[in-house]
């Protein structure tokens, strides 16, 4: 048994190192994808200290949304990449309406309201989207218009440590777009005036108003940047099994990722959802088997809650001192 | 009840650090039973943190509490509590979705020993305990004259009554030793008068040890017997308000002369 | 003010329309619900299926009036494949006396079992359910034609078998993955595969995926990699299937030894693109919308708007076609209830003898418009599910086609499992009352 | 003008202690019982009781347990459903194990198990707060899931992976099992919850309801009052998952009749969570509403089409239902932050100085 737990895995991993190679990979891929449902999280936390629990049904809302539009334009003889990218706009625009209507219907009204009364307030967005979409969009599942937006199919076979490694070029694709955007918001931040008063929110609402911030600005912003975080997750996570409800589930696994990465922190998100990403492949890959598989479903969450016990805050959370 | 000789707390040689600040360095005073002790010095200069170490709730580095005679390692606030040290916050921490009632009741939670069973029937014992001590509680109330918000959630009330609540909940712990953050601050006139005869009126009549801060001078020099001047978490100064009031020292640190 | 006004009327409105479950039933009609589910995560899955059921039953009672002159009242009752709503309905429906009803989820099926005896309403879970149930001995009111899970794995076990060129025995020595959703469903067969590797000498390899884990499956089949299975067999649902093709296809695993139960649709395939082709999943019943009767729905339901189907593509596919299927057995077994008893308007009891009495052969496929489309469907008393051959059919980039004979269930290694099952059931719910319907000689 | 505590003089403390101070509650509360325990069981139809009742008042248990942990404690937790499953596998166990024990004492005391296992799960709280320990609650909810698709032990190696429920009977009438009458089982059910809600209701008014609410408003406070947190805040986990263990019990005994793992998956959690922060955080007549809301609403939707005679298709309904109940949501968290309870109080308030307006 002890052999089982402590040897036998690794073991493994030194004598087919192809497949550790190959576990890597998922790992980090499904960990790019979860630190981006993750980022959504932690841009609306930190600048409206909403934990928003919709960012799950912005990713499949989003993802419908695109491939309706496309859909409506194949049948009016609308096809092929311009139509896609037409749809993608479109589709940004709608995100952007999201946000609009959020800020302006939800987060206005209930502005210096408890944590706990915002957080169910987004599972109120969640409950209007979930009606919204299959009644515009019907609950069968759809195929992601992956090629139409140029994205790479098939894969790149390594030989490497003798055997195969193989890359989805569709997974290096989300790899690349996702650090790509992860670095387009970081400078976005950091740079702009925009992101300088959306830090200052982040700190201290009351002391960013009265420098003259303009909260509801700020928010339409986050919101909207976490449904474009929503919508690149929706296109990526669509590609890689399809465009439907069940992907509201997967959003959940976002929740350990995020209180590993610490709920404020942007790099957390990422190292949290790599450690989590690697973390349960590994596991359900050379552990899970001890424990007859399928382990991946709690895995996260009890590599997350270990961690906790270390480190309440989280990986790069602000550290908590209690003081009187 | 005036002063005596004898020792209720003795701070010895503590020294408390976060990380690289240091917020307390080697500081040493008594407090005698009985009297009336108050720790003033600027802000940032190590008050409230001190309280904070007499109580459990930061553990110095450094230094040595003796309490009633014994010296304890490292104690948790729960245990300062049940050897009677209370206290009451600088910014009032009172238990806000509470009524006034409940929150005072709270204080005596330490004397209430019916356990679960008995509570959940509400009836008998549980009840009988329950009622015994709402008789202490409505004592309090009487002396604090609160009896008007006793079924008003803490959060609605004004400021001035929010602290006299919390001295209240601190009184029904019936305790040794209580410890005031600056129960004046932040109130008029009349409210601080009212608030300085309540303190006095504990000290004399129930004996109650107090260690007190403040930031109000005329307070402090009226109510104290003996008073410890911090500044920078060193101790400057210590002893009686007049011999304090005379020292340079002391003198320097609040106006600042010389700097 | 305003608001506790607003209170009021909403209470108001509760307390008037709770009670408002009518049970108006008119005298000279058949009331049919379809549990059904067009939203949630099973969507998917769930219209098509809907649809087919819906359009079938419709189609009778437009071209012929109902059934034997009694028009059908069809309803569904949206479950959104959750068992509490599913409850919900059952309760809903029950005081419109219901002639039978179809779960259309495990879930559901189960906690019905024992209520339908009490209630007098059969149920009729097609090929999914209770595998015992088909046991008409201990479970009298359960039907679940036209084959059990059990059924369904011996079969793709033969289907393995005459591809390595030969009988079961040429099982020996081979590994055989099993991808399965971690939940009864996949798992009920799992003890049947331990008993078959043992006795055929097969090599099983497990690969349970969660629920919640569907769409992120990169690890199973990472563990397929690793395990080079010979073969491999999917009990998918939903979400699952898809992510299950897309990931054999990454894995680059032969699509022509990926065979599936019956549950995958097209949908599931395509997303894949043209790797998937070759993909296997077990039917018994037609692909396509060549029949006279699919033709029949076209002109009477889908033309005149009377169904829900979103295109015409769309009637013929697998799961419509199951639709199909599913209301050809509650249609027949009505008509074979109002022979069996005589009456016109009949009810759940009559019911009940109609699907015992249920004798579909082929000349009566062929009056229904369905040559062709499936095999003879023939219940009893005691075989309340019929244990009927399935065939193989395989994925070609666009739709399934018929890739093998029928092929029969191994019964007699299923057969004792299922007798100690229904006895094992009967003792565990102990008090089960003993079958006290009588037999009709059919 | 009728709801007035004006000349109700309390003579003792006793009687200003109890849980219902004022007449005009006490009547209230006493026609409320005369409707539950006469009205609807004489005139409520099968489905009224199988189908609305039943649910609500089972579900109603579930959100005073975790109002417990959320509500007057401000553990917020994610986890109830998969506690409330330990208590319904616990008491299915205990039931075919001892068969010949009456089956609502196995009810009870699945409660015990599950209080067993959220002190468990409870651990961690000591060090973790707010969202974080939600999340780390969450790992109770998918390993305890897993457990019960996992551990064929738990339901008896039954091939349909579900526990199913013998018919059992309680002075020779049958409560559970397909032959129990729906009023048998709401009667059951009701009288369960009316007393545990009553216990629940008398603990959170003593010391203990006092500790709970004093860690939630100021743990550091708390502390200093020489309230110990861990015990503190595990007594809460062990009475919440109590609760949810019995309510989850009663969920497949009296209300489904069958369950698979997946009744008690993450949706039941955040359904409860949804009832308590809705009906009223730290309210015990809020975790009422919040059921009534969280339950009733949708059946009284889903059913108004077809009471007006509207031709609206079932999938249209649901989609209108997740619509409106989202909306709804959102509705009442404006209109009052604090839950259906807080304006269950502004109303007898101003029924208190109408006809005037103040």
């Amino acid at each position: 048994m002890l052999y089982n737990i402590f040897i036998d895995p690794f073991v493994q991993m030194v004598q087919m190192p192809d497949l550790l190679v190959q576990t890597l990979w998922e790992g980090l891929v499904s960990g790019v994808l979860y630190a981006l449902i993750a980022l959504g999280f932690v841009l609306i936390f930190k600048a409206s200290g909403v934990f928003n629990f919709a960012q799950g049904i912005m990713v499949v809302f989003s993802a419908l949304t695109l491939v309706g539009f496309y859909e409506k334009f194949s049948a009016a003889g609308f096809s092929g990449h311009a139509a896609a990218f037409v749809a993608l706009i479109l589709t940004a625009g709608v995100m952007f309406v999201l946000a609009m209507l959020v800020e302006r219907v939800v987060l206005r009204p209930l502005v210096n309201q408890p944590d706990i009364i915002l957080f169910m307030a987004t599972f109120g967005i969640t409950y209007v989207l979930i009606g919204l979409g299959e009644m515009v969009f019907g609950g069968d599942p759809k195929q992601m218009i992956t090629s139409e937006l140029f994205l790479p199919s098939g894969s790149v076979d390594v030989e490497m440590l003798g055997g195969l490694v193989s890359f989805q070029k569709i997974d290096i694709a989300a790899a690349i777009i996702a650090s790509a955007m992860i670095v387009g918001l970081a400078l976005f931040f950091q740079k702009t005036r925009i992101g300088r008063a959306l830090r200052a929110v982040a700190d201290s609402h009351k002391a960013a108003l009265s420098v003259g911030i303009s909260l509801n600005q700020i928010w339409v912003i986050v919101w909207f940047a976490a449904g474009l975080v929503a919508l690149v997750t929706g296109i990526m996570w669509g590609a890689r099994s399809d465009v439907s409800f069940a992907l509201e589930i997967v959003a959940l696994k976002a929740l350990p990722v995020l209180v590993l990465g610490g709920l404020t922190s942007v790099p957390g998100a990422i190292v949290g959802g790599l450690i989590i990403g690697i973390g349960e492949k590994l596991g359900e890959f050379y552990w899970g088997p001890l424990l007859g598989g399928g382990i991946e479903s709690w895995f996260a969450y009890a590599i997350a809650l270990l961690f906790l016990l270390y480190r309440p805050q989280g990986l790069f959370g602000d550290k908590i001192i209690e003081r009187i | 009840m005036t002063a005596t000789s004898e020792t209720l707390l003795a701070v010895d040689g503590v020294s408390l650090s976060f990380g690289g600040v240091k917020a307390i360095t080697d500081v040493s005073f008594d407090i005698r039973k009985g009297e009336i002790r108050a720790i003033i010095g600027p802000n940032g200069a190590g008050k409230t943190s001190m309280l904070n170490v007499v109580n459990g709730f930061y553990h110095p580095q450094h230094g040595r509490i003796t309490y009633k005679g014994k010296t304890r390692p490292r104690m948790r606030p729960y245990q300062a509590a049940s050897q009677g040290i209370a206290r009451t916050f600088q910014n009032v921490a009172l238990f806000k979705g509470m009524t006034t009632l409940d929150n005072i009741m709270v204080g005596r939670t330490l004397k209430m020993h019916r356990g679960l069973f008995w509570q959940m029937l509400r009836y008998g014992p549980a009840m009988r305990e329950e009622i015994e001590h709402r008789r202490v509680v409505e004592d309090i109330i009487d002396f604090l004259q609160i009896e008007s918000i006793r079924k008003t959630p803490v959060g609605k009330l004004p400021y001035g009554l929010q602290k006299r609540v919390e001295l209240g909940r601190a009184l029904a712990m019936e305790p040794e030793l209580l410890l005031l953050d600056e129960p004046m601050a932040g109130m008029n006139i009349e409210e601080k008068e009212d608030m300085c005869r309540y303190i006095l009126d504990l000290n004399k009549h129930f004996g109650t040890t107090i260690a007190l801060i403040e930031h109000d001078m005329g307070v402090v020099m009226d109510l104290s017997d003996r008073v410890v001047v911090l500044e920078y978490g060193h101790k400057i100064a210590d002893g009686t308000p007049e011999v304090v009031k005379a020292d340079p020292k002391v003198i320097e640190a609040y106006l600042g002369v010389g700097h | 003010m305003s608001l506790k006004n607003w209170l009021y009327a909403l209470s108001a409105t509760a307390v008037l329309t709770l009670p408002a479950v009518h049970d108006a039933q008119a005298e000279d009609s058949i009331y049919v619900p379809l549990f059904t589910y067009r939203t949630g995560p099973f969507a998917g899955s769930g219209t098509p299926i809907a649809n087919g059921m819906h359009d079938y039953l419709t189609l009778l009672n437009e071209r012929d009036g109902g059934i034997g002159g009694v028009k059908l009242i069809v309803e569904e009752c949206e479950t959104g494949y959750d068992t509490k709503k599913g409850l919900e309905c059952y309760e809903s429906v029950k005081p419109k006396k219901p002639v039978i009803v179809n779960p259309w989820s495990t879930g559901i099926t189960l906690p019905l079992i024992p209520k339908a005896a009490v209630d007098k309403i059969p149920v009729l879970s097609m090929a999914y359910g209770l595998s015992a149930s088909a046991k008409g001995d201990t479970f009298p009111w359960i039907f679940n034609p036209p084959a059990t899970y059990w059924d369904g794995f011996t079969q793709i076990l033969q289907y393995i078998a005459t591809q390595e060129g030969g009988g079961i025995e040429k099982l020996k020595g081979k590994k055989i993955g099993y991808i399965y959703l971690d939940a009864s469903f996949g798992r009920e067969p799992l003890p049947l595969i331990e008993q078959l590797s043992k006795e055929l000498g097969f090599e099983a390899k497990l690969y349970p995926v969660a629920a919640a884990d569907m769409q992120n499956q990169s690890s199973q089949w990472l563990s397929v990699r690793r395990d080079k299975p010979d073969y491999m067999i999917l009990y998918g649902w939903g979400a699952l299937n898809a992510t299950a093709v897309k990931e054999a296809v990454k894995t680059n695993y032969p699509m022509e030894k990926f065979i599936s139960i019956w549950w995958p649709s097209e949908d599931d395939a395509k997303g894949a693109g043209d790797g998937a082709k070759g993909f296997k999943t077990l039917n018994w019943h037609a692909v396509g919308a060549d029949f006279p009767l699919l033709a029949d729905i076209q002109k009477h339901v889908v033309d005149a708007g009377k169904s829900q189907v979103s295109g015409k593509d769309k009637v013929g596919q697998v799961l419509y076609n199951r639709g199909i299927y599913n209301s050809m057995l509650i249609a027949e077994a009505i008509r074979r209830a109002q022979e069996i008893t005589g009456n016109k308007v009949v009810t759940g009891e009559d019911v009940r003898r109609g699907l015992e009495g249920l004798n579909i052969d082929d000349a009566r496929l062929k009056e229904i418009g369905l040559e062709g489309f499936t095999g003879a469907v023939k219940l009893s008393c005691t075989d309340h599910n019929g244990h009927f051959s399935t065939f193989v059919q395989s994925w070609n980039g666009t739709t399934y086609e018929k890739v093998s004979d029928y092929i029969a269930p191994l019964s007699d290694k299923v057969g004792p499992l299922l007798d100690a099952d229904a006895k094992a059931y009967a003792e565990k719910n102990a008090p089960w009352p003993a079958r006290s319907e009588a037999c009709d000689a059919s | 003008m009728f709801y007035r505590e004006t000349g109700q003089f309390k003579q003792s403390y006793a009687a200003d202690q109890a849980v219902f101070p004022i007449l005009q509650d006490r009547l209230g509360l006493a026609a409320i019982l005369l409707v539950a325990f006469v009205v609807v069981p004489l005139f409520g139809n099968e489905f009224l009781l199988a189908s609305v009742m039943v649910p609500f008042l089972i579900l109603s248990l579930g959100a005073i347990g975790l109002n417990i942990l959320v509500g007057y404690t401000g553990l917020l937790s994610l986890g109830s459903a998969a506690f409330m499953g330990v208590g319904a596998y616990a008491a299915y166990k205990l039931s075919t194990i001892f068969p010949g024990v009456n089956i609502l004492v196995w009810i009870l005391c699945s409660g015990f198990f599950a209080a067993g296992i959220g002190v468990l799960f409870g651990l961690p709280s000591l060090r973790i707060k707010g969202f974080y320990l939600a999340v780390a609650t969450l790992a109770a909810q998918f390993f305890l899931q897993w457990c019960f698709v996992r551990i064929s032990w738990l339901y008896n190696d039954n091939p349909s992976g579900a526990i199913e429920v013998p018919a059992r009977t309680l002075f020779g009438l049958a409560i559970t099992g397909p032959s129990a009458t729906p009023v048998t089982r709401y009667l059951v059910v009701l009288v369960i919850v009316v007393v545990m809600t009553l216990l629940a209701s008398n603990i959170v008014h003593g010391r203990i309801g006092r500790t709970w609410m004093a860690v939630r408003d100021m743990d550091i406070a708390a502390q200093l009052m020489g309230i110990r947190l861990l015990p503190a805040k595990l007594l809460a986990f062990a009475v919440s998952s109590f609760y949810c263990g019995v309510s989850g019990a009663l969920m497949v005994f009296l209300w489904l009749g069958a369950a698979e793992p997946s009744a008690f998956d993450i949706k039941l959690s955040f359904l409860l969570l949804f009832m308590v922060i809705i009906g009223g955080l730290g309210s015990m007549i809020g975790s009422f509403f919040g059921a009534a809301l969280i339950h009733i609403l949708p059946i009284v939707i889903r059913g108004l089409p077809e009471a007006l005679g509207l031709p609206i298709a079932a999938a249209t309904v649901e989609h209108l239902t997740y619509l409106i109940v989202g909306a709804l949501i959102i509705f009442f968290l404006i209109v009052e932050p604090h839950g259906l309870a807080r304006l269950w109080q502004i109303a007898k308030q101003k029924l208190r100085v109408w006809p005037f307006p103040y």
